[in-house]
């Protein structure tokens, strides 16, 4: 049962209050008409599913209701940072 | 027929009226006592990024400065601002007042927006020192240390979604209409054994 | 060649010190194998198998990070059965059950396959009309299913709530009569055993870390044991999929999630059948040691530790309550976790990949023990051919690319 | 045998009490455990085991028991596989043995054939698939403790959350130190202290009347504690009685605490559960959960009266009761020197085997030697004699062996053997730490050369470790370990600057030290040399196991079953590695232990449940019309979380004839329905439109104020997962319905794309499901209802059009009145705040009386709405339906700028091919036979090509409709297709049926605009 440090309320709070959604940092596509068939599945199914620390995004259902990332390692579960959208993208995410 | 039939005054029921006794009260008990209090307005205040914007909005309009995070803020006639969220404010407001406000609602800067929830969710009030031991049967929030006077939070209440507020010496709990039946059962049942 | 089990060898070995072969002789890597097979899970080790046995394909090595059947197919609640709802499932589910059932004797061991019924309840009318829909499309591909009322559930398993005054009344169910458990232990050792007896080698304490890979054809593996050569390589590694997949430059539509599990300390037999339910979120069976097995949800996070949260544990007991409310003072004895590789539509994938000579067998998810003959069989055909078994043909993961889902969500339902 | 007058601690000798043990009468006092209890009437025989039915007696005193298991009670306080060391007597308690041990029992009747059952042997054997299903059903009546419970608790049980800035795990020296120490040292950290025991001390309380100092150590320092816990906002919590179990991710420890009377009560209204479920979060844990201490192997080791050294040192001294006149005791450490002397100074006669060399003895030995203890050193015994219970030992010499063979074998036995005689043989190979809820979460441990045995590893995040588990087992050492910790803990946490850290005696170190842990490979190879009590796991089991290639410890667990019971392997897996290192030739390092896993002891499922069973198991959602459908009778189906009336049955009506009754009103006059739980989102921002444009497939930028507008939503795959009508309210304001079930996750989606995609859009959205009540007036004379109930709108059908709303005023409460229509009859919404939900919907009744206005439920609106052919998403569509599919292209916006959801999957081939499922009407040939929902069509070959989604008799029509998905049905209109029907239900097997189009009633949606 994780706590999770959310970056809105300031406060770490139970898991239950939150919900899992998904891998950071897969953009929706500009354009999706310009894509390739392959391209598209690529991001509608695709994903890196990484072992180790692992950007994911997660959502305070329960409280503020904002999305939020969540660097974590799947191997020990511990969170290693949080931070806001904005704040972090792929490029300077580490 | 019709006439008659619009002559009779609208009935309110509150959220938690099929669910209190006699004399309204929800639990009572000794060190414990749980009633609804009913009537008010809440209107869910959403803001733009600009904070300019929203001071000035919620001043105009409510007369209340804008909470940071997890506080509330007080303001004429009692009126109450809750903290949700970097862009949503609950605005708690005595009955009557709510008509005045509505007037001024056309006139919202771009950015901000207003939608009223007053019929939405019910409000419990706890008193007695067995409070935080009760509320701490469903909810993994931290009461008793991190709910100071003042202090506002949205979290969870066995599986229904709720929002407390520590206020003097009391408790208050939000909850959706829709959940009130679940959670003034689970708060029924473990009052029995506090 | 190992001796046979059989009532004289008992009876001779008991006269003797019980002298046995070795069921899973230990090997060591050789430096060059037709086949690898990453991962000695049941359906790697059944992949070898039949690669042996059907295939001619003997030069085969099973390569196992940590001791066989250690992953998914030593923690999970071993539910077996063929009613799944769309045809290309179906029929590969159904492959699979009919290889169940000649199993413990095709390898000479036996798997404690018991045929004991799976319940799938129905507790709304939308579940009954699914139950409905799907046990009539499993009669007309010839897999056994009828629907059951909640009176007749009530005979068969009397300690079940019927009650209409609950939160989830039991309205109905699904009832497949071959379906059942086996020992989950026992499949994975039996494949390797009767593996090891043709030819096979299997590799324990052995980790691939790398996959090599020379103008787009596999050439072998890199392991904490040393450089492998091989001319095909199958990745059959469960939770571990997408990480072996990153060593070849792939992705795959797959994450792994914790799947839970617990069982009960042992009582005398009370519950005789299988009983499942996808609205309350819990499954239960009794083993032959008399523990009740008993599967949870599944965590909506990402992991690789065979853990899960606490709160799904919990609501599974809840949910175990709520059908048989007599096993409140039952005691949970342990609980664990597993990795599950989930697919976008709760169907595997049994597949070539861009990598020539690279082959994954994944997806499996919360239900793949079920599969585990059948996968193995029709992934064996598929590399020994350099081409897809016909049963395996829907199951490319090109459908992700071209739409042709084949989603199973329904039938698959809560992990099972 | 009680021991006369024994000062023990724990005993209240004023209070007696009376039970029964397997239908005879016994008494105990206040104190004493179900064990001790009868270890005091001098009962041996406690139960018997899983394999061989071998009767057996105690080997422990707490969790740690591996054999005394037993039922409690009956009927709904039924509890089976109680270990009759954990459960305190209490009076009238009536237990009985699991498998009782005076009975006849076939497993141990088959003596004979057990050579022949080795481990494994199940894999060997039965091996056709028919024989297996003919005898597994007798074989698995032999397996299993208890018989399992018949009949419904009568208890509860709570869950608690806690929040602590420390958690202390175990109440021994060491942790009440832990506890005084952060107590002392810091002003504002909150404390839980929790004890599986009833009182707190540990294993402390066996060292009082040897050494004085202790029990006033003791009594001093629980005073101290207790002053702090009855302070005014006292920060310290003591749970006694309760089990830290599990310990998960981020310092979550969950702990289970038995009521004192371990039932619950209920009296004048208050009421206790029989167990509290803490779920516990803590900043900082100190572990101070002690050690476990394990037996000495030899052959027949499972006679009734083979016990741990300690744990008859814990029978003597906590309950002042002893199973034996002659005791030997034998080990490879000292403490079974201190339970000499215990046993001494109460004059029982007792001799000790050390199995260690003699020479460099430490002081308590000596202490023993100069007490007048008979003591052997250098001796091990081989075996133990006697035919259920322990009558004598033999036992031989030990010799250093140059050359051993094994890695362990540095030590064999000589060849010749002297009895012993003994009633009660009391045995220590070494202490093992309690590591388990370390290593539940991620901890390690290592092997520790000196102590022989597992210790938890050394730094872990916000955990410390200190006293027996620490491997630090002198009591005075426990406590300069404890403050030592509790120092670092308070450092960790800012509260002190520097930790103090205090030296540890030298005794502390021998306090620990084992030597030849390991068993002789002569004793190794004899039968009946148990490992594992409870399933009977022997060092040949595990012998064999490696010989067949299960050469992992993982591997020798699942095919011997070792640590598989209901002690989870505490005292026995620890022999099993040293057994299987030695076979495998190996340090025990290197084989490891088996993984740590909750429960460290058993958990009810009911505790784990907690009060989330029944009416609470999920919410149950109300409209606040509910009251109102209760009194009118209806029954309810329950939708997502939401109690719906499904259909109001009057005079004994049964469905069918309601919904006909029902079904008729609306078409003919004048019906009602309770519609509040559609999901209700509030859409407002400058940006309103292109969001929900983005969301829809279709086109909002258009749509007027005081105008609604249906909307089909997809996922990025393509396939719908939502529907519902939007209302314009202004240009900058709508009001999204979504369907009931779904209103939570399309919410949260619609904010995911907000949040993470396009925070450039001014939108906010805000859920108002509960806000509004929504009553839905439908049938031809709708209008003139309302024109009655509201006198402030213009309801003329063409200036309140199909698809508009009007703000207005109804029956004096404020309303928005929406013109939409599920059934294709005039029809309005009427949406109130919440709190005269009920008002408006009694009104409705009342002033409907002159056209006999009807409730209806859901089954009747879907009768309703499928003779119109509208879908239930979710019903008609499995989430793999795209709106091609379901025959709505023209939802489908074609020249909107953005790419809006889903919309780049329909181009993909698979979405493209003329056999995909498609949704179309379904009329039987016979009209009067209605098919089941679920049926499939199927073509001339016999195979499936569709299937029925939705089946209902139509009042309206005279006949039975249905919807089906057909593959490529779209072109198949008017063809007969065959349903074939596999449950022979009414006879029936194939219906032959016409493909239609999938709108059956009033085709042009002439009605809509109801009566003039
Ligand atoms: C709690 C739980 C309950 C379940 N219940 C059911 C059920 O009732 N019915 C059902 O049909 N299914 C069930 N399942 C699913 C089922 O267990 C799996 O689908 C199935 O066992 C997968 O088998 P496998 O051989 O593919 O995978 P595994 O048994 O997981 O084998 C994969 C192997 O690959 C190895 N590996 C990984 N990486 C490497 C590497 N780099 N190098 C070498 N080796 C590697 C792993 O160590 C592992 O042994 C359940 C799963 C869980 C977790
Ligand atoms: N060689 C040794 O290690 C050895 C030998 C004999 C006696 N001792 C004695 O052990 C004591 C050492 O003190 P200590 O405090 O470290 O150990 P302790 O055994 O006295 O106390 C540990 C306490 O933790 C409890 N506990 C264990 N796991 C628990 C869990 N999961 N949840 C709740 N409670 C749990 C135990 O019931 C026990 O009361 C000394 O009194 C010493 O004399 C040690
Ligand atoms: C079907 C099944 C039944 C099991 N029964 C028991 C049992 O009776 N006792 C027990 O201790 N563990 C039992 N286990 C759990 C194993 O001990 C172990 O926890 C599981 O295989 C996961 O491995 P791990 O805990 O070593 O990671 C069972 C596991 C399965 C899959
Ligand atoms: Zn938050």
């Amino acid at each position: 049962m994780f706590l999770i440090d959310c970056p809105y309320c300031k406060e770490s709070r139970d898991q239950n209050e939150f919900s899992p959604a998904g891998e950071a940092f897969i953009a929706r596509p500009q354009n999706p008409e310009a894509l390739s068939d392959e391209e598209w599945a690529d991001y509608v199914f695709y994903r890196t599913n990484h072992k180790g620390d692992h950007w994911e995004q997660w959502v305070h259902t329960a409280g503020c209701r904002k999305y939020f990332l969540v660097k974590r390692s799947t191997i020990s579960h511990e969170i290693i940072q949080v931070s806001t959208f904005g704040e972090i993208d792929s490029e300077n995410a580490s | 027929m019709s006439k008659s039939k619009n002559e009779i005054e609208p009935i309110f029921r509150s959220t938690f009226d099929p669910v209190t006794d006699g004399d309204g009260f929800l639990i009572n008990q000794k060190n414990l006592i749980s009633q609804e209090v009913s009537g008010n307005s809440l209107l869910v205040l959403r803001t733009s990024k600009s904070s300019t914007n929203n001071t000035k909005a919620a001043k105009d309009i409510f007369n209340l400065k804008l909470p940071g995070a997890l506080e509330m803020t007080n303001g004429d006639n009692d009126s109450k601002c809750f903290w949700i969220s970097p862009d949503e404010f609950w605005v708690l407001l005595k009955p009557n007042h709510k008509m005045e406000i509505e007037g001024k609602l056309a006139s919202l800067p771009t950015g901000v927006s207003i939608s009223d929830n007053s019929g939405a969710y019910g409000i419990l009030e706890f008193t007695g020192d067995q409070t935080n031991n009760l509320l701490a049967r469903w909810m993994s929030y931290d009461i008793e240390d991190s709910l100071k006077d003042g202090k506002a939070v949205s979290t969870t209440f066995g599986q229904a979604p709720v929002f407390v507020y520590r206020h003097k010496q009391s408790l208050f709990m939000m909850v959706r209409h829709s959940f009130s039946h679940y959670v003034a059962g689970l708060l029924k049942d473990s009052a029995k054994r506090l | 060649m190992q001796k046979k089990y059989s009532w004289y060898s008992l009876l001779k070995a008991g006269l003797s010190n019980q002298e046995w072969d070795k069921a899973i002789p230990l090997s060591k890597p050789k430096s060059k194998y037709d086949v690898i097979i990453i991962g000695g899970g049941g359906h790697g080790l059944a992949t070898a198998y039949y690669l042996a046995k059907e295939c001619g394909i003997t030069n085969v090595a099973v390569v196992e990070k940590g001791y066989i059947g250690g992953g998914n197919t030593g923690r999970n609640t071993t539910i077996i059965r063929s009613n799944y709802l769309r045809d290309e499932a179906s029929s590969l589910y159904e492959h699979s059950m009919r290889l169940w059932e000649g199993l413990s004797e095709d390898l000479n061991f036996n798997v404690m396959f018991s045929q004991r019924g799976v319940y799938n309840l129905g507790h709304t009318l939308q579940d009954m009309r699914d139950i409905e829909r799907r046990v009539n499309a499993n009669v007309l591909n010839g897999v056994d299913a009828v629907v059951v009322d909640h009176k007749e559930i009530k005979e068969q398993i009397p300690i079940i709530n019927t009650s209409k005054n609950v939160r989830y009344p039991i309205m109905g169910a699904s009832f497949q009569a071959r379906a059942g458990v086996a020992r989950h232990d026992g499949v994975a050792w039996g494949f390797a055993r009767a593996a090891s007896n043709l030819g096979v080698d299997i590799i324990q304490n052995c980790e691939v870390i790398d996959i090599e890979i020379e103008e787009g054809r596999v050439k072998g593996v890199k392991t904490t044991q040393g450089d492998i050569l091989a001319d095909q390589i199958g990745c059959v590694s469960a939770g571990h999929s997408s990480v072996i997949a990153k060593m070849a430059g792939l992705r795959l539509p797959v994450e792994s999630h914790p799947l839970q599990a617990f069982v009960s300390e042992a009582m005398k037999p009370i519950l005789h059948t299988v009983v499942m339910s996808n609205a309350v979120h819990g499954y239960v069976s009794q083993s032959d040691k008399g523990d009740l097995v008993i599967g949870a949800g599944i965590d909506g996070y990402n992991s690789y530790a065979q853990r899960g949260s606490a709160k799904i544990v919990e609501h599974c007991a809840a949910a175990i309550l709520e059908l048989f409310p007599i096993f409140s003072r039952v005691r949970m004895n342990r609980q664990w976790g597993g990795i599950v590789d989930v697919c976008p539509d709760a169907c595997p994938v049994i597949s070539p990949t861009k990598v020539e000579g690279l082959y994954f067998n994944c997806g499996w998810g919360t239900g793949g023990f079920k599969a585990t003959p059948g996968s193995g069989n029709v992934f064996a055909h598929t590399i020994a051919q350099d081409k897809q078994h016909e049963l395996a043909v829907p199951f490319h993961v090109d459908r992700f690319t071209t739409g042709a889902l084949i989603d199973e969500h329904g039938a698959a339902g809560v992990a099972h | 045998m009680r021991i006369a007058n024994h000062k023990s601690s724990l005993i209240d000798y004023s209070k007696p009490l009376s039970f029964i043990f397997n239908n005879k009468s016994y008494k105990g006092y206040q104190g004493d455990s179900l064990a001790s209890a009868l270890i005091a009437n001098n009962v041996l025989y406690f139960a018997r085991s899983f394999k061989y039915g071998r009767k057996r007696g105690l080997m422990g005193a707490g969790v740690e028991e591996p054999n005394a298991l037993v039922s409690l009670e009956i009927g709904g306080r039924y509890t089976p596989n109680m270990k009759a060391t954990e459960v305190m007597l209490y009076d009238g308690l009536s237990a009985v043995s699991s498998s009782n041990p005076n009975s006849f029992d076939f497993r141990a009747m088959i003596k004979p054939v057990h050579r022949f059952m080795p481990a494994g042997f199940y894999y060997k054997t039965f091996i056709k698939q028919k024989v297996w299903s003919l005898v597994e059903d007798s074989l698995r009546s032999l397996s299993g403790f208890s018989k399992a419970p018949s009949e419904v608790d009568e208890d509860v049980y709570d869950h608690v959350f806690q929040h602590t800035e420390i958690l202390i795990v175990g109440g021994g020296v060491a942790g009440i130190t832990a506890a005084l120490e952060v107590l002392n040292h810091s002003k504002s950290a909150r404390v839980i202290l929790v004890d599986e025991r009833e009182n707190l001390g540990g294993e402390l309380i066996n060292e009082f009347s040897t050494d004085e100092s202790s029990f006033a150590w003791h009594k001093d320092n629980v005073k101290k504690l207790l002053k702090f816990k009855n302070e005014e906002n006292s920060r310290l919590k003591i749970l006694t009685s309760a089990t830290a179990y599990a310990w998960y991710d981020h310092n979550y420890i969950e702990v289970l605490q038995t009521n004192a009377t371990g039932q619950s009560t209920l009296s004048e209204g208050v009421q206790s559960a029989r167990k509290a479920l803490h779920k516990i979060r803590a900043g900082e844990v100190i572990l101070a959960t002690g050690a476990h201490e394990r037996p000495m192997l030899f052959e027949t080791n499972d006679l009734a009266n083979i016990m741990l050294s300690q744990s008859v040192r814990r029978y003597l001294e906590e309950f002042g009761v002893i199973s034996g006149k002659k005791v030997i005791l034998y080990g490879n450490n000292d403490s079974i020197y201190s339970t000499a002397i215990d046993l001494n100074n109460n004059s029982i006669n007792c001799k000790v085997i050390d199995a260690r060399a003699p020479g460099g003895e430490s002081e308590i030995v000596l202490k023993a030697k100069d007490s007048g203890i008979d003591v052997l050193q250098g001796y091990a015994v081989k075996k133990a004699k006697g035919t259920s219970s322990i009558t004598g030992i033999e036992i031989s010499k030990v010799e250093l062996q140059s050359k051993p063979p094994h890695w362990q074998s540095k030590w064999r036995l000589n060849k010749d053997t002297q009895t012993l005689e003994c009633d009660l043989l009391a045995t220590s190979g070494g202490f093992n730490p309690v590591v388990h809820l370390d290593c539940h979460c991620g901890g390690k441990t290592y092997f520790d050369e000196y102590s022989q045995s597992f210790l938890p590893q050394k730094e872990r995040k916000n955990r410390k470790v200190c006293g027996a588990v620490n491997s630090v087992g002198f009591w005075k050492d426990a406590i300069v370990d404890a403050k030592n910790k509790a120092q670092q803990t308070l450092e960790s946490m800012g509260e002190v600057k520097k930790a103090s850290i205090q030296p540890l005696s030298k005794e502390c170190l021998n306090y620990y030290k084992v030597d030849r842990f390991f068993t002789p490979i002569e004793i190794l190879n004899k039968p009946k040399v148990f490992i594992d009590m409870q399933n009977d796991v022997t060092t040949l089991d595990v012998a064999l196991a490696i010989r067949e290639g299960y050469q992992s410890i993982e591997h020798i667990k699942r095919y011997t079953a070792m640590g598989f019971g209901t002690d989870q392997g505490k005292t026995g897996n620890i022999n099993g590695i040293a057994v299987a290192a030695e076979f495998l030739d190996v340090p025990m390092s290197e084989v490891g232990t088996t993984t740590f896993r909750p429960a460290y002891t058993g958990v009810d499922f009911g505790a784990m449940a907690g009060r989330e069973v029944g009416d609470f198991f999920d919410p149950q959602r109300y409209t606040t019309i509910h009251d109102s459908h209760v009194e009118s009778g209806a029954e309810f189906e329950v939708v997502g979380q939401w109690y719906r009336p499904w259909f109001y049955p009057k005079h004994g009506e049964d469905m069918h004839q309601a919904v006909n009754r029902e079904c008729r009103a609306v078409r003919k006059s004048l019906g009602m329905m309770d519609a509040s739980t559609l999901g209700k989102i509030d859409v407002q921002g400058k940006d309103a439109r292109e969001f929900l444009s983005r969301v829809y497939t279709n086109a909002w930028m258009k749509l007027a104020p005081g105008s609604c507008r249906y909307g089909l939503m997809c996922n990025e795959k393509g396939m719908i997962i939502d529907d519902g009508v939007s209302t314009c309210i202004n240009d900058n304001h709508f009001i999204m319905t979504t369907t009931t079930g779904g209103a939570a996750s399309v919410y949260s989606t619609l904010e995911m794309w907000l949040q993470t995609e396009w925070s450039d859009l001014d939108v906010h959205l805000n859920s108002v499901t509960d806000q509004f009540s929504t009553v839905a007036v439908v049938g031809p004379n709708a209008r003139k209802l309302m024109e009655i109930l509201c006198q402030d709108v213009d309801f003329n059908k063409d200036s309140f059009k199909f698809m508009q709303w009007r703000p207005g005023t109804v029956c004096g409460v404020n309303a928005r009145i929406m013109r939409i229509s599920f059934s294709g009859e005039l029809a309005y919404e009427i949406n109130v705040e919440a709190n005269y939900g009920r008002f408006i919907w009694d009104q409705v009744a009342i002033a409907g009386r002159p056209w006999n206005i009807t409730p209806y439920g859901t089954e009747s609106m879907h009768v309703l709405r499928a003779e119109k052919g509208f879908i239930i998403v979710g019903q008609d569509t499995d989430g793999s339906m795209t709106p091609m599919d379901v025959n709505m292209n023209w939802i489908l916006a074609k020249d909107k700028p953005f790419s809006y959801i889903g919309r780049r999957s329909f181009s993909i081939s698979a979405l493209n091919t003329n056999d995909r499922l498609q949704l179309v009407g379904l009329l039987t040939k016979d009209d009067q036979v209605v098919m089941p929902e679920g049926a499939h069509i199927i073509s001339n070959k016999g195979v499936s090509i569709g299937y029925v989604t939705s089946s209902y008799y139509s009042p309206a029509l005279g006949r039975s409709i249905a919807l089906a998905q057909l593959k490529g049905g779209l072109s198949k209109m008017t063809e007969t297709v065959l349903v074939k029907i596999v449950q022979e239900k009414q006879g029936l097997k194939e219906i032959p049926c016409e493909v239609s189009s999938s709108v059956f009633y009033d085709i042009n949606g002439e009605k809509v605009d109801g009566n003039e």
